[in-house]
């Protein structure tokens, strides 16, 4: 590992959502840290908690439903210490978002152009007539045919790709040093997807910024990653570079996920599944999540969360069954 | 120069009355505009508060049956009387607005003037100019009651009418009159706001305050809290329930008789009051006391069709309460229980409190034997029920339409004239008496006073004794005021006279 | 948009011409004859059938509905049968007065609802949320004739600080206490609802707006809450606006209870002396006016939301 | 030949943990439970309504017996009128108790019929769209194009008032709106997919509708229709406050007010009395109404 | 497992024509949905949702259907189970054809054909238990409500899942892949020849998606059905097709045998979707996009053939002329592509 300061480290990051009728725990103990200019993946089902440790990270969780605990530092700072001012401050500027659904993601009624001029003054203290020749330079970076047009529309004027292209230029706005993506390409055809893949990547690598990319395609996740965590019922079962973790998964459940996914395989047979749903985020059981649909579950899975070991450097598992030789 | 002195007034008119001659509204029009604005040849003498107010002259000075045709009545006019628009009275402004009444040809024929005098003028035959300051009216039959009749029709002046080519409404935004008041300015709907006229003929009228508003407001609460929030300084009819409040406001209270008459007229074909029993009965069941006590007081007891104060009162028959009395009246009737039905309404001109005064009738009747169905309408449906007469309305048995009785004719026999029979006249209810017609007749043929008097006692005498309504009471028309006014002398009258009132500085 | 009123416009006619239609029908529904106003209550049988004729009434309905539609189209509604002055001139003057009412009403209700409602959105679920929600329930639970009275009561009759009925003279001057005092309480009375019901659309409105995904990406932006509410705010208007002005044309034609309480001459006020007197041509025509009132204000706030709205901006 | 699914053959776990076996109904009444301002407004209302169904056992006097005697007695007089009397002596108690029942009947009964007519009107015009949608809506159009109060006030005033015809008039001016939100839910369902597959079995019409539509408009309306009672009570009393609805002596919420109002002078508190009693109804009957929307919407 | 009652019996006796005979063939369907506007209201515009398209589908068969957002996919599903009217075209089931005399009713045709919507939570009423939504179709078509309650537990058997802990239960206490199963219960109990799947694993997890599509897949073996499966994830579509027909604004871009089809892809619109997946290899990562910008706006779609404007290969007679689907070579593939006809002028006709 270089001498380089990581510039993400999150350290059991817990989100519970109280309510009167229940208690959600959506989030429970997710580490990780991320070097700069690092694209890390995050792969996992619908309910495995994905945005809410993205939402956590930029601590825009309601802040008196949402119970955050663990520790987390972006760019040296300890953001859930920050007060608005610094929270402000942070968001937008070293961090920024783009999100799946770029239609709501817009206020419908004010322009694309305005609401990036808008951010563009606000976080660099320039006029809003700045702000605009900063929104059009965006818009050319992004690839936006007739940018200048296009910032004078209303987002519903846009086509679907063109509004996510709009998006990403918002959250680049300020040149944030972190970008969350949170499944930014879901929404798009697969023509239109690869082409934001690709501009994402490029912009990836000319910005030097690092990007947490929301997925639960793992083709995604290999055109785009350097690193994949998945995550599973709040936790992240297994982090790794994105080479190895895809030729050789460690985690029974991510094992099961490439199998099940459908890719090729040959057609008169059934496709691997994993049996059985996702559990209940109010009712977790107490050891591992996954046990009550692994195959290789043994007893023990069920007593506690199983530690986290790293078979090979750069890898961690959480599953008692990986650290033990046969495995090793 | 001293700061004008204005009088407003809250009035119990709907609307403000019309201004082009006579009013409609009723006899509030005739009360605030008609007498203010207008005189009639006869007018009312309401300088007086003791006895019941009769007619005197107006702009003619004197009238008298012509010796040789006891059809046609002859009227002197007024010397010098000046229209408001300057132009002198003369008998050819009389026989002008005569037309204008009742000569459906005529450049000045009006409608609705027609509609509003024709009551008046059911005897009329005809007008003529005998010199320049005296006219001649004929009438169909012998009428010695035509100077009443005469109080009630307004003198326009002609000349301010073909200023507008005889457009009525025209006329009406900028009349021209020869009354105590002129016209200043009017917001339809909202007010009228007279002046003073200081060149009006009789000297003692000319009002004693610079400027008059009147502001309708039928509501009874609407003109109570009006007053007390010295938005006006004179009301009529405050509600008997908010007088304990007036007076501790230190407003003036005063209440007078008049002849109204809260009653129910009957129905004397068709069901129980055909039989005089039952209409004893009904009257004995009552106890006036009880709905005297309701309205606070502002209140006679209704013993009979005319008010005590009138000069033909006599001495009728009084039914007291009786309730025992009343029920072996219907037992003997073979009517017991008695079921009659009445058509009141919700409210109305002199209607007072309809709808608890009538429930207290129910009560008081059903405890002596009969049994009520109210059939509650609207003031005009009711009206027209009363209109129509008994013929198209056999199932009800009484209406509850609150008359006026100023002149013996209205007092007592378009009530019991068979020629009166609904619809051409208020004999709603077909009362048909041999003797009662007689008598009528014989009255309207009479033209010594004296005589007379001795003839209408006689009628009333005798409707009391037929029991010809079921009386209930006689209104005493509450008027209160600011404490700043002086100089209100309250009328036995529908009209009053509010030219003598001064105002004290604030 | 020129397009779109115009097609807007003229779908209303048959709008119009129903409720045309319906102002005609009720009126003539009613049992009473609508000449007897005219009449002294001792008029016989025989002068009322002469000024029926007179003014026309004796004809087959459909005769007269088509004549009066006729003349309505060129603006002339007849005459008042109860005071005989032009039915047009009548409902222009109390409209006017209604129009004053009904204006300030929706302007105070919408000053203080719309602060209430935003802060009530804003703060969806705490205290002062229900505080307000009461408030606006309050406001759209009141009879509001009986209110009126409690406000006489209080401020004119106990207190004598306000007139309890009428207005000042003919034109409104808008500088002088003596006019605007009189528009005091009827103000309070009719802006009561409108402030119930624009509060609660405006609490709902910012509460879902405060919900949706963008606000997430302006606070993921750095923007401080004043502007994110500002943004909530230019979204929440435009159906906020659309029920005030709802609000407004209701006031128009709604405001017969408390117009009558305070004797506003207003055209509540009017038609319910029409009512009483059965004066046909004004009730039809004051009908008619107020419904087809109503139309256009509906009209009007569906191009206003759409030009506010870039979302439903039509073609 | 079997097909081999894994779910079936252990129910394992994770199906079994699923916690919600509350039904649609059931997640309503329990949301309700904690909801304490509903729950309390809806005793008030359970309590006025039962009040007036047993008016003729509670009210301890005959609401029409009249005494002028003991006319405007101020609330506890003679240790028995309790409420004290009204302008005509009758026991205010047992007028409100009675009228409960008259203001009640006024405003419920239109919105109950109001709902049935216009309620179907309007899910025969949402489900078949087309011309019927067409001719429908165009006819509620016009009546819509009336501020509520005044059809209300030209109706009854031109039927010439009364307490049926009062009603009648209530009537007519709840369907449009009802049948306007009964169309818009309509429209919206049948839009939604499991109508479309109800109608890709080929079942005929009026089972899809009976089925899988009136089930999912009800709640929409039935909201509606319970926020509209609180108008129509406002509405019914004044309109006997103008003389246009329930005919006197029967003790209507709103006649009372009328009647009484001259004896604000003397009695004030007596004549606060029926305003009063309307308030705390129709403040009962919104809370509960708003109680209900949220309970049953299921998003929140 | 045991084997229940339920079982459709091979040759269930609707077999008209024979496995031969196509079950189901679609001539030049065509559906335009106007958009009004204009000062009265008039038609100002027409969605070219499905533009004159033509296939069949073979007894036992699985058809994929794959194609971009908005192509008109889900309005071809519609149309064929005649929830919306086609303005045009002709749908021939087993011989007969549809809604016209001498042929058979759309209510006999959906008895015979069933579909299964996207939107598994949309798609089931919520205020009815899961094992009412399966049995209303019989219900309403006469079965007593006993047995056909009973019918649809058996239903639940086979989709797996136990009918004691969810027969009872309301849409929203099932997760995303129960409501689907369910779904295609209620599809399964009008006992079809045929099931329109419209995206039917869409928006499920993956790990959900494969255990459906192996659910899929059993069905069809045990009762003998014939699949359209519409979706737009091509490894998906290739995994359970025999035959894939693309789709692009409303019209057919090409149509044949699945392997054939993704191995060799003779439209250029084909060739770039295919282009477009996401290798599972990050050593292979695409560099270029293979096409620029969005798909046209349906509304006014590009005259001649509708890909030219985002079509490398274009040429001016692309843009003139819309290509007719055609065969080159091989009967069973193909495509619509001016490149696929020597006649057409266009530089590179069959020379690829
Ligand atoms: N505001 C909230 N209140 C309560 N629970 C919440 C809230 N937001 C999210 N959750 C719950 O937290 C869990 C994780 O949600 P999250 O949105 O992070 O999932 P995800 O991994 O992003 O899934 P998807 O792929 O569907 O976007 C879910 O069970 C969700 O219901
Ligand atoms: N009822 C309708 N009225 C107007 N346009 C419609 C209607 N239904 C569909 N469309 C339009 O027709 C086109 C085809 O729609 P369709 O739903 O068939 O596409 P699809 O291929 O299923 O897309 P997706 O993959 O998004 O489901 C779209 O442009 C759509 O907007
Ligand atoms: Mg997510
Ligand atoms: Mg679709």
């Amino acid at each position: 590992m270089s001498a380089a300061q990581p510039l993400v480290e999150v350290e059991d990051l817990s989100v519970n959502f109280v309510t009167r009728e229940s208690n959600v725990r959506a989030v429970n103990g997710v580490s990780f840290t991320m070097m700069p200019g690092e694209v890390m993946c995050m792969l996992g089902e619908s309910g495995s908690g994905k945005s809410v440790t993205m939402r956590a990270l930029m601590r825009l969780l309601p802040p008196k439903r949402a119970v955050i605990t663990g520790k987390i530092h972006i760019a040296g700072q300890d953001v859930l210490a920050m007060d608005d001012k610094a929270l402000r401050a942070m968001r937008g500027a070293t961090v920024s978002m783009i999100f799946q659904e770029p239609m709501t993601a817009f206020d419908p009624v004010v322009r694309v152009g305005d609401q990036i001029s808008e951010v563009v003054a606000l976080h660099r203290g320039v006029s809003r007539r700045e702000g605009r020749r900063r929104a059009l330079d965006l818009f050319e970076l992004v690839r936006i045919p007739s940018a200048e047009r296009r910032l004078d529309a209303y987002p519903h004027e846009l086509s679907g790709g063109l509004r996510q292209r709009a998006m990403i230029a918002l959250a680049l706005s300020c040149e944030p040093k972190l970008l969350l993506a949170d499944e930014p390409t879901t929404a798009l055809d697969a023509t239109v997807q690869i082409q934001v893949l690709i501009l994402l990547r490029r912009l990836q690598q000319e910005l030097g910024m690092s990007v947490i990319f929301v997925t639960h395609d793992l083709g995604v996740a290999a055109e785009i990653a350097d690193r994949v965590a998945v995550m599973y019922a709040g936790r992240v079962v297994e982090t790794g570079p994105v080479r190895d973790l895809l030729r050789n998964p460690q985690h029974p459940y991510t094992a099961g996920l490439l199998a099940s996914t459908v890719h090729d395989q040959p057609r008169d047979q059934d496709l691997k599944t994993i049996p059985g749903t996702p559990p209940d985020m109010r009712r977790l059981p107490p050891g591992c999540s996954f046990a009550p649909r692994c195959a290789r579950a043994i007893a023990d899975c069920n007593l506690a969360m199983p530690p986290p070991v790293s078979p090979e450097p750069g890898r961690i598992v959480r599953c008692i069954r990986v650290s033990q030789p046969e495995f090793a | 120069r001293a700061q004008e002195t204005v009088l407003r007034v809250g009035m119990t008119a709907g609307d403000i009355p019309l201004t082009a001659g006579i009013p409609d509204q009723g006899f509030e029009g005739w009360r605030f505009v008609g007498y203010n604005l207008y005189d009639a040849l006869v007018l009312w003498d309401l300088s007086r508060g003791d006895v019941a107010a009769d007619i005197k002259p107006g702009l003619a000075t004197s009238w008298a049956i012509d010796p040789n045709n006891n059809r046609r009545w002859i009227f002197q006019l007024r010397r010098d009387v000046r229209f408001h628009d300057g132009s002198p009275m003369t008998a050819a402004d009389i026989v002008w607005n005569f037309e204008r009444f009742t000569r459906e040809g005529a450049p000045q024929f009006n409608p609705r003037q027609f509609a509003f005098a024709r009551a008046y003028l059911g005897n009329y035959e005809g007008i003529e100019a005998v010199d320049e300051l005296t006219v001649a009216i004929t009438t169909k039959q012998p009428d010695s009651l035509l100077p009443y009749n005469m109080s009630f029709l307004m003198m326009v002046s002609p000349r301010r009418s073909a200023e507008v080519n005889n457009d009525a409404d025209a006329f009406a935004r900028n009349p021209s009159g020869t009354g105590p008041y002129r016209f200043a300015r009017m917001v339809p709907g909202e007010r009228l706001e007279l002046v003073r006229n200081p060149d009006y003929w009789d000297r003692d009228r000319v009002p004693k305050h610079d400027r008059l508003v009147l502001l309708p407001m039928p509501e009874a609460s609407t003109r109570t809290a009006a007053l007390l929030s010295g938005q006006v300084d004179w009301i009529e009819a405050p509600a008997p329930d908010a007088i304990p409040r007036l007076r501790s406001a230190r407003m003036q209270i005063v209440s007078n008789s008049y002849p109204h008459n809260w009653a129910y007229q009957l129905n004397f074909v068709d069901g129980p009051f055909a039989d005089l029993r039952v209409r004893r009965a009904a009257n004995h069941a009552l106890n006036r006391a009880d709905f005297v006590e309701m309205l606070g007081g502002m209140a006679l007891p209704g013993f009979a069709n005319l008010t005590p104060s009138t000069p033909y009162y006599g001495n009728p028959r009084r039914y007291e309460y009786d309730p025992a009395r009343a029920r072996a009246l219907l037992q003997e009737a073979g009517c017991l229980p008695c079921r009659v039905t009445f058509a009141i309404s919700t409210s109305g001109s002199g209607q007072m409190q309809p709808l608890p005064m009538n429930e207290l009738v129910k009560a008081q009747l059903e405890a002596a034997g009969f049994q009520v169905t109210l059939q509650t309408m609207d003031w005009n449906a009711l009206l027209q029920v009363g209109r129509e007469g008994r013929g198209r309305h056999p199932t009800v048995n009484g209406i509850n339409i609150s008359r006026s009785l100023q002149d013996p004719f209205n007092g007592m026999f378009r009530f019991v004239w068979s020629a009166q029979a609904a619809p051409a006249g208020s004999n709603w209810g077909h009362y048909r008496n041999p003797e009662m017609d007689a008598l009528v007749n014989q009255a309207l043929a009479t033209f010594d006073p004296a005589e007379r008097l001795r003839i209408l006692t006689q009628i009333h005498e005798k409707m009391s004794e037929d029991a010809v309504m079921l009386w209930v009471v006689h209104d005493l028309n509450p008027r209160a005021m600011s404490p700043r006014l002086r100089g209100f002398t309250q009328a036995q009258s529908w009209f009053q006279d509010l030219t003598p009132i001064t105002i004290a500085p604030r | 948009m020129f397009g779109y009123v115009i097609r807007r416009l003229i779908a209303a006619i048959p709008i119009a011409l129903g409720v045309s239609m319906i102002c005609y029908l009720l009126v003539y529904l009613a049992p009473g004859d609508p000449v007897q106003t005219l009449l002294p209550p001792d008029a016989d049988a025989e002068t009322v059938d002469r000024l029926k004729r007179l003014y026309g009434l004796d004809r087959p309905l459909p005769v007269q509905y088509i004549e009066w539609l006729g003349r309505v189209v060129s603006g002339d509604f007849g005459r008042s049968i109860a005071n005989g002055r032009p039915v047009i001139e009548e409902i222009q003057r109390s409209l006017g007065n209604t129009v004053l009412l009904a204006t300030l009403s929706v302007l105070v209700a919408f000053s203080i609802a719309f602060v209430l409602g935003t802060i009530a959105g804003r703060k969806a679920g705490t205290w002062l949320d229900r505080v307000v929600t009461g408030v606006a329930v309050l406001g759209v639970s009141v009879p509001n004739y009986w209110l009126a009275i409690v406000l006489i009561i209080i401020f004119s009759v106990e207190l004598m600080i306000l007139p309890s009925s009428g207005t000042a003279g003919e034109r409104f001057d808008p500088t002088s206490w003596e006019h605007i005092q009189y528009l005091i309480l009827p103000v309070i009375t009719l802006s009561m609802i409108p402030v119930g019901i624009i509060a609660r659309t405006t609490r709902s409105a910012i509460s879902e707006v405060m919900n949706q995904d963008f606000v997430v990406t302006l606070r993921a932006n750095g923007l401080p809450e004043w502007r994110v509410l500002k943004h909530a705010i230019k979204n929440a208007l435009p159906p906020v606006l659309a029920v005030m002005g709802l609000q407004f044309g209701t006031l128009m034609g709604g405001s017969i209870l408390v117009e009558t309480v305070f004797a506003w001459p207003g055209s509540g006020y009017l038609l319910s002396k029409a009512i009483l007197t059965r004066d046909v041509p004004v009730l039809q025509g004051t009908i008619l006016v107020l419904a087809m009132i109503f139309v256009v204000t509906n009209l009007a706030v569906d191009l206003i939301q759409s030009t506010l709205d870039p979302r439903i901006r039509r073609g | 030949m079997s097909t081999a699914v894994s779910d079936t053959a252990a129910p394992d776990a994770a199906e079994l943990a699923l916690p919600t076996q509350r039904g649609y109904w059931g997640t309503v009444g329990y949301r309700l439970r904690y909801d304490h301002v509903t729950l309390f407004f809806g005793a008030l209302l359970l309590l006025i309504i039962l009040a007036a169904v047993a008016a003729p056992l509670l009210a301890p006097f005959d609401p029409y017996q009249e005494s002028i005697i003991r006319r405007l007695k101020p609330p506890g007089y003679q240790d028995r009128y309790w409420l004290g009397t009204d302008e005509l002596g009758r026991d205010m108690l047992s007028r409100l108790l009675h009228g409960g029942r008259i203001t009640l009947t006024m405003g419920i009964l239109p919105v109950i019929i109001a709902t049935l007519i216009g309620g179907s009107l309007g899910v025969l015009a949402g489900f078949a769209g087309g011309v019927v949608n067409m001719s429908i809506m165009r006819v509620m159009d016009v009546f819509y194009a009336f501020p509520s109060v005044l059809l209300a006030v030209a109706i009854s005033g031109a039927m010439g008032g009364g307490a049926v015809n009062g009603m009648i008039a209530l009537t007519l001016v709840f369907i449009p709106p009802l049948c306007r939100v009964a169309e818009t839910a309509t429209t919206q369902v049948r839009n939604l997919d499991f109508v479309d597959a109800a109608r890709a079995t080929g079942a005929p019409m009026h089972l899809v509708v009976r089925h899988h539509v009136i089930g999912n408009v009800l709640g929409p309306i039935l909201i509606y229709a319970s926020s509209l009672v609180s108008v129509a009570i406002i509405l019914a009393s004044g309109l006997s406050f103008l003389g246009l609805g329930v005919k006197p002596p029967d003790p209507d919420w709103g006649l009372m007010l009328n009647a009484l109002r001259q004896a604000i002078y003397v009695s004030p508190l007596v004549a606060a009395m029926p305003g009063i009693a309307i308030l705390i109804t129709s403040i009962s009957m919104n809370l509960v109404s708003d109680g209900l929307r949220a309970a049953m919407d299921v998003r929140s | 497992m045991a084997m229940t009652s339920f079982a459709v019996e091979e040759n269930d006796g609707r077999d008209r024509g024979g496995p031969r005979q196509p079950l189901l063939t679609v001539q030049g369907l065509k559906k335009h949905f106007p958009i009004r506007g204009g000062i009265f209201g008039r038609v100002s515009a027409r969605v070219r949702a499905v533009d004159g398209i033509s296939f069949a589908v073979r007894k036992g068969e699985t058809l994929g259907i794959v194609g971009e957002s908005g192509c008109g996919k889900s309005t071809v599903a519609r149309l064929l189970m005649r929830l919306i009217m086609p303005d045009a075209g002709e749908q021939i089931f087993d011989g007969d054809a549809v809604g016209e005399r001498g042929g058979i009713s759309v209510a006999e045709m959906r008895r015979q054909v069933q579909m299964v919507f996207q939107d598994s939570a949309s798609s089931l009423n919520p205020r009815m238990p899961v094992q009412n939504s399966i049995a209303f179709g019989p219900i309403a078509l006469g079965t007593r409500q006993a047995e056909a309650i009973g019918m649809a537990r058996e239903l639940l058997v086979k989709v797996g899942l136990n009918p004691a802990l969810f027969g009872g239960r309301y849409p929203h206490e099932l997760s995303g892949g129960q409501k689907q199963r369910i779904n295609i219960a209620r599809a399964l109990a009008m006992k079809p020849r045929m099931i329109i799947l419209d995206e039917a694993v869409s928006a499920l997890d993956k790990s959900v998606e494969a255990q459906v599509l192996n659910l899929l897949q059993a069905l069809k073996r045990d009762l003998n059905l014939t699949y359209i499966f519409i979706s737009h994830d091509l490894g998906v579509v290739r995994w359970i097709s025999d035959r894939v027909m693309v789709m692009y604004l409303g019209e057919v871009v090409e149509i044949g045998p699945a392997d054939a089809l993704y191995a060799s892809p003779r439209h250029p619109y084909t060739r770039a979707l295919l282009a477009s997946r996401p290798a599972l290899d990050p050593d292979q990562r695409r560099e270029e996009a293979p096409v620029s910008g969005d798909p046209p706006n349906p509304i006014n779609p590009p005259a001649g053939c509708r890909f030219h404007t985002r079509c490398p290969h274009a040429e001016a007679v692309c843009s003139a002329r819309a290509p007719m689907l055609s065969a080159g070579g091989d009967d069973a593939h193909l495509a619509a592509c001016h490149m696929q006809d020597p006649s057409s002028g266009h530089s590179q006709a069959l020379r690829h």
